[in-house]
Order: structure tokens, then sequence, then C-alpha cells
């Protein structure tokens, strides 16, 4: 994935960035899930499970850039917001069905 | 936590597991469904040449900058001319979808793997599981949500944050789409929201072939008449010393 | 007549470029010493491999052919041929291969010679001569039929197709993907000269 | 086993690059997995159809033949294994034969590129580059945004010496891609072996280009050195100013040369380069 990063403008394959946000979506999906069964098995409510959504969502965010390597983050990916914030509703509401789902298998009965 | 109400453990495992397993492999049947029933479509070249031109009309009108006036020009002046590429004269093709049987089985596949069961097991969920207070949202919320949550059952005092059997199918079935992606992969078919999409747009227009030429090429026509070449190579020699 | 010899060196090269891209056209050069030019007996000491992307464009031909003879007269050797390994085996006229490199090379050297490479794999294990030279002299060809390799080259060949020598075989075109490597193919030549 | 996966990493490997190592195909074919075809599951298709093509590159017709025989058995009626077979019977010089099976592919399914193009090959193979050239035009009529056959004409019209016509297929290249650094380095090779200068000029400005998109790119930077000593030589009435600043530019390139040589530390060619400086 050789992206060339010069001074003033980027060029960068196409393709490449692609795979890579794909797979990064196919990461934050999957964190959304395990975070909101964690959250269930956890019991949080209310304003804490969506406190825990924030620190998951951004720990996670972290993690990726860490992996990416801090300097090195940009021959990977375009920008690190959209990389935070791409479909965050989306991811949410996968949260929230997970949560919703262990928390009721467990607390509510 | 359900202080206020118990609910019978029973139903938990009798009514609110069964749902979500029950959507959830409905999905990944559709999913196989569709790929059993998909036909490939059979392509007339002439709809192929069709699309490749306004491929390349496209192409040449945005990167323009990037190749010598003369050269733009010489392409602009082929497409655009009286005779050009654009303009040439089709017979009409009169793509009526009922008269064309093999749009009607593509529509009738298409109800058949997203409406059909969809309304059947909706339906049949309903019926089964009709009244159930399935579970209880870990959140506040208010009571404009009641309407939603609580599909099935009328109680005026009950907490908006208890879910009815109904609507947690609905539910499942509009938040198991990320799950999908995470079982199938991307552009599964068993993400029906997606598929309901496709229904409204309908017929050839979906799968990126127009059915009639005309349109688009008129528009393509009209973009491309207002398109100057700006040269985007005037200043790489400055930028690079 | 005149006779025409080759070294272990130019001709190895040679074949070992054409087997290197067996599906493009390469080109290259053949450098000989500068006494022998008389007419009667040329040798050629040494091939440049130069391309095989594309060997009719001109620049980078241009660019090659000044560092060539530079190195050539460092040297105390001279461009005096040019070989092709067309694409095509059927290719085999002198007209088909004419480009603009050879025209520049007959120009500064006169008589100069082309040669067509017309290997296939058997020939080149049946130990027979895969060349055709032709002597190029104001616009004509004539078809020279004194070719001389000597069996150690060919011996050489035939191993370095069977071990794979040919991926270590450097032309111009890769030197200017990536400048580090050695369009001379310094490490090549003492090889060769090892297996004799 | 460890090996046989590692093969399999090879090949895919290739697959994915687009490397054409027909043979180190052959051979990892020949070592490992032909005698293991029914452990390659899902890949073992693509496999097929990978060491069939190298083995007719390798002219290993047998094994070519295995190959096809395979993916016949799973796939009796598809177009793209017919199409693999027509290449063997091209490969074995029957080319009427190929021709056949192609023609019948072509009436079968009309959208068919690839057996189109396998008939423009043919015709290359055998020799009729001005017939190619033609059916290749014919092609671009209908498949006009086929990247891959425009990249064909250009350079079949530059084997020709045809290079206003090849300069027209790669500006199509560049349009469809504009930042490959690639396709503008090599218009500006079109239009600098078209010579004039005008053409020059305009050369310069791609190499500029194809320099600017890809700063390791010496075929560029040599390009900018020719054009500009080019220009200096053939303007015979070049003002002081002008002439300074082409002076200055090919300082400058050469400078740059330099350094690119200086950071690869190859004395020997770099030694060389002082035909530059004349």
């Amino acid at each position: 994935m050789a992206n060339k990063i010069k001074n003033e403008f980027v060029a960068y394959s196409e393709p490449a960035i692609r795979n890579n946000l794909s797979i990064v979506e196919y990461c934050r999906t999957s964190v959304a899930a395990v975070s909101g069964c964690t959250a269930g098995v956890l019991g949080l409510t209310g304003l804490y499970g969506a406190l825990f959504f924030v620190i998951a969502v951004t720990s996670f965010w972290f993690m990726l850039i860490f992996k990416a390597g801090i300097d090195s983050w940009k021959k990977y990916f375009i920008s690190r917001k959209s990389l935070l914030l791409n479909g965050i509703f989306g991811h949410f509401f996968t949260y929230i069905l997970c949560w919703t789902f262990i928390y009721g298998m467990v607390h509510v009965y | 936590m359900g202080a206020d109400l118990i609910v019978d453990p029973q139903i938990r495992f009798w009514v609110f597991l069964p749902i979500v397993v029950i959507t959830f492999l409905v999905g990944i049947l559709r999913h196989y469904a569709s790929i059993l029933l998909s036909s490939q479509k059979k392509i007339e070249i002439q709809q192929l040449a069709d699309s490749q031109l306004l491929l390349r009309a496209r192409a040449l009108r945005e990167n323009s900058g990037y190749i010598p006036k003369n050269a733009f020009l010489i392409r602009k002046q082929a497409f655009n001319k009286e005779d050009g590429y654009l303009m040439q004269k089709r017979p009409a093709v009169s793509q009526n979808m009922m008269t064309d049987p093999s749009m009607m089985t593509d529509m009738l596949k298409g109800n058949l793997t997203n409406v059909l069961p969809m309304i059947v097991i909706g339906g049949w969920i309903n019926w089964m599981f009709s009244g159930f207070i399935t579970t209880k949202v870990p959140f506040p919320l208010t009571l404009r949500f009641k309407s939603m949550l609580q599909r099935g059952i009328e109680l005026s005092h009950l907490d908006a944050s208890w879910v009815s059997s109904a609507s947690w199918y609905f539910l499942n079935v509009f938040g198991l789409r990320s799950i999908y992606t995470l079982v199938l992969g991307e552009n599964n078919a068993a993400d029906q929201s997606k598929q309901m999409q496709e229904q409204m747009q309908m017929t050839g227009a979906a799968s990126g072939m127009p059915a009639d030429p005309k349109v688009p090429f008129k528009a393509e026509w009209e973009a491309l008449e207002i398109t100057e070449h700006q040269t985007k190579l005037a200043d790489v020699e400055k930028d690079l010393l | 007549m005149t006779s025409i010899k080759f070294t272990e060196m130019a001709y190895c090269k040679m074949i070992l470029h054409a087997a290197k891209y067996p599906h493009c056209t390469v080109n290259g050069i053949l450098l000989a010493k500068t006494n022998t030019n008389n007419c009667k007996e040329i040798e050629f000491v040494d091939s440049i491999p130069l391309f095989h992307v594309c060997i009719n464009l001109t620049p980078m031909a241009e660019i090659s052919l000044m560092q060539v003879d530079e190195y050539a007269s460092k040297k105390g050797l001279i461009i005096a041929g040019y070989y092709v390994a067309p694409e095509n085996p059927r290719d085999q006229s002198f007209d088909k291969v004419y480009n603009r490199v050879f025209d520049k090379i007959a120009a500064n050297n006169s008589p100069s010679y082309v040669v067509i490479v017309n290997s296939t794999n058997s020939t080149i294990q049946r130990g027979r001569i895969a060349l055709k030279v032709g002597q190029y002299n104001d616009g004509s060809y004539k078809q020279c039929e004194d070719i001389s390799v000597s069996d150690d080259s060919m011996n050489v060949c035939i191993s370095g197709i069977n071990t794979g020598m040919y991926n270590k075989l450097v032309d111009f075109d890769n030197h200017l993907d990536n400048i580090s490597q050695d369009w001379t193919n310094s490490e090549l030549n003492k090889e060769i000269k090892s297996f004799l | 086993m460890g090996n046989f996966k590692k093969d399999l990493e090879n090949l895919r490997q290739f697959r994915e690059n687009n490397d054409r190592n027909s043979r180190e195909v052959v051979q990892i074919w020949i070592n490992s997995i032909g005698s293991n075809i029914d452990k390659l599951g899902k890949e073992k298709h693509v496999i097929l159809e990978q060491v069939c093509i190298a083995a007719l590159d390798c002219f290993q017709l047998k094994v070519a033949e295995t190959c096809i025989k395979g993916l016949y058995n799973e796939f009796p009626n598809s177009c793209r294994v017919q199409i693999l077979e027509s290449m063997l019977y091209e490969a074995d010089d029957n080319y009427n034969r190929a021709l056949q099976i192609l023609n019948n592919v072509i009436k079968h399914d009309g959208t068919n590129s690839s057996a189109r193009k396998r008939k423009i090959a043919m015709c290359k193979a055998l020799g009729r580059n001005t017939e190619a050239i033609k059916e290749l035009t014919e092609y671009l009529k209908i498949f006009m945004a086929d990247v891959e056959a425009w990249q064909e004409l250009s350079e079949l019209y530059i084997s020709e010496f045809d290079y206003s016509k090849a300069a027209f297929c790669v500006e199509e290249l560049i349009l469809h891609n504009p930042h490959n650094h690639l396709l503008h380095q090599r218009y500006a090779d079109i239009k600098y072996s078209q010579g004039g200068l005008e053409n020059i000029e305009v050369a310069r400005t791609y190499y500029y280009q194809s320099l600017k998109l890809n700063p390791k790119n010496m075929r560029a930077l040599y390009g900018i050195y020719l054009t500009t000593s080019a220009m200096l030589n053939t303007q015979k009435v070049v003002t002081g100013k002008k002439k300074d600043a082409a002076q200055k530019i090919l300082d400058w390139v050469l400078k740059e040369i330099k350094e690119r040589y200086s950071e690869n530390q190859v004395s020997d060619i770099e030694e060389s380069l002082a035909a530059l400086e004349i």
C-alpha cells in the first residue's frame, strides 16, 4: 500500500485506501458489537453505557493509530478524523442492539 | 432493575432469544437464496457500448486538464458534433418492463427473496409472540418512543424503556445489518433495507445500465459542452524548481 | 566477406537478455575493439543489454547511448553493432528491426552490424548459433554467413539458462527503474568468466 | 506441508501483483501443487487458471492440458475455460482451431471482451500488426473505456512508428488515470520521439508532471535533461533570458541526477554520467 505523500498534495492509490478503510470498518463494527456485549454483561445503564461506547471507540481509534504508527499513519489513511467518526451512528446502533440484547439476557429477568 | 416489573424468565428462552435467532437465520438464508436465484443479466452489446461511451465521456470531462488543449478539443468535437458519439440516433428502446419477460422474472425473484419473507416472518412473529414484553433497553427513553418500542401492547402507564416482542423483531431486522457484514462480508443480500431501496429505484437503472441511453447521453452532452479546457500542468515547472 | 566473432561475454549476455524477457522485444548494443575495425574481421567483445519495454521510443535510448559511449571509450571499445531479439520469432527481416537507435549507431560507425537473435529454447540447447547478422552499409543490408561463436559460450549459455542466470542480468530499463542496478553487469561478467 | 503453504502464498502474491513469473509458477506446480490439487480448496480454480497460462508461456502443453481438463470438469460450459483451450491450440500453432473456438464464444456471448482480445492477440502473434491495429480499433469502438486495450493499441502504434496515433491512445489512458506517473512519462517519451520543437516542449511539461507525481522517476529526470538541452540546441535565436533559464534547469537536473546516483553509490556507472555534461 504505497501511497506517496508530497508537500502540497497527496497522491494515493485508490484501491489500496479503499481496502484499508473496509478492513478498518470491519474492525470497528466488531468493536461496537463486542463492546455492546460487554456493556450488557456489566449491566451498564443510561449514560454509563453511552460513555462506555465513547471510551471503547476512542481507545480503538488510538490503538489503530498506534498500530499504523504514530508518524506513519499517513501512509495508510487519508484522515485520522474520518477514522474516528465515519459511520459512527451506524456503529452506535449496533452497539445499542448488542447492549440491549445481552442486558436483556442477563439482567432483566 | 426490573423492580417495578417482574418478567417471567421463561419469556427469555421462548420469546426473546428465538426472535433474535430467527431474524438472524432468515437473513443468512436470504443471502444464500438470492445467490441461488440471481441470474446473470444478459447485457446487450449496444448497452455495453453505451455505458462505456458514457464512462469515457465522463473521464474526458473530469480529467481534461491533464491532456493538451488540442487533444481535448479533438475529443470534444468527436463527442459533441452533429453526428458525434453523444448525438447518434438510436431507435427508441421501449424498455417496458411489463413486456419484457426477463424483467418480470427478475422482479419476481426480488420480491421472492425480499418482500415475501419480510411479510411472512413478520406476520408469523406477530402472531406467534404477540403481546409479550420481552426486554428493557438499558437507558431511559421519553414517552415518544412508546409507540415505537411497544407495538402490540397498549399500556399507558408502562415505562417507555420496555420493549414489546413485535418491536424487538423490527429492531433486530434493522439492527442486524452490521452483523451480517461481519458474517457474510460486504454487499451481502441479507441486508434487506438496502435491497428495499434498490427496489424503489427499480429496473435497469440500479445495475448502472441505462435502459434508454438518450437521457444520460443528453446530460453528458450538455456537461461536456460547458466544459472548458483548463490545463493543470501550467505550473509544474515552478512547483518543482 | 567479413568474418564475425562473438566472445563469450557478448554472446551470453545477448541470449540471456532474450531469455529474461521472452515476451518482449529486447535490444542492446554490441561493442568491438577499436583496432579490429578493418573490413575482414570483427570481434564483438561485449554486449550491453538496453531495453525491453517499448524499444522504439527514443529519449531513453539517447541517454543510454551517451552513457554506453562513454563507458566504451573508457574501455577502449567502440559501439559497432546493435542487436534485437524480436518478440515474435517470425519477424526475421532486417527492415523490421530497423529503428532510430540503430540509425544513430550506423551514422557514427560504418559499416555497422545488426544482429537478430533468433533464439528458441531448443536451438540453444542443441548448441546451434541462434543469430542472424547483417552488415549495414548506406541503407542496405548484407547478410553475413561467417559467424563464429566458441563452444564454450554455447555451454555457458545452456547452463546459464538452465540455472536461471538470466535473473541476474540487468538491462538499462532495469537500471532506470532502480539506479542501484548495474547495467554494465560487472557481476555477471565475472560469473561468465568463471565458467570458462 | 509448510512448504506447500508457502508455495500457495507465493502464487497468491504473483496473482495479486500481476507478476508474470511463469517459470516459477510452473516450477511450483511441478514441485508441490500438481500432485495435491484436491487440497487447494477454494483457490483451486484460480490456481488452475494461473498455472495453465503460465504453462502455455513456458510451452508445457501437458501441464496446461491437465489444468484445462480440471477446469472443464468443474465448469463444462464456461467461456473462460474455452478461451484457455483456444490458447492451448494457439500455443500449439493450431491457429484455425483456436480461432474457431473464439468465434464460437463470441457468437454465444457478444459481450465477451476477452475472446475478442485473444483474436487480436492472435493477429499479433502471426505478425500481422496492421491487421491487429485494425481489429483493435474496431474493438475499441465498442469497449471504449477499456484501458488495457488502449494501452496495447498505443504500443502497437509505437512499434509501427506512428507516434501521433500512439500519443492519442496514451492521452486516453491519462484521462482515465491521471495520477499515474508512468503514463505521463510514456506520453512525454512519445512526444519527444515525434520530434519538433513544439512536441519537445509538451514532452518537457509531461516529464515535469511525471517527476512531480513520483520524485523517484529517473526516466523523467533524464527526460527533462534531454528536452531542455534539445531546446537549447534547436532554438537558434534564443534570447539571453530564456537561455539563462534553460541553463538553470539543466544545472538543476544534473545536480538531481547526480544526487540520486551518489545516494546509491554506484561509482562505476557514475563515471559514465560524464557523458551528459557536454
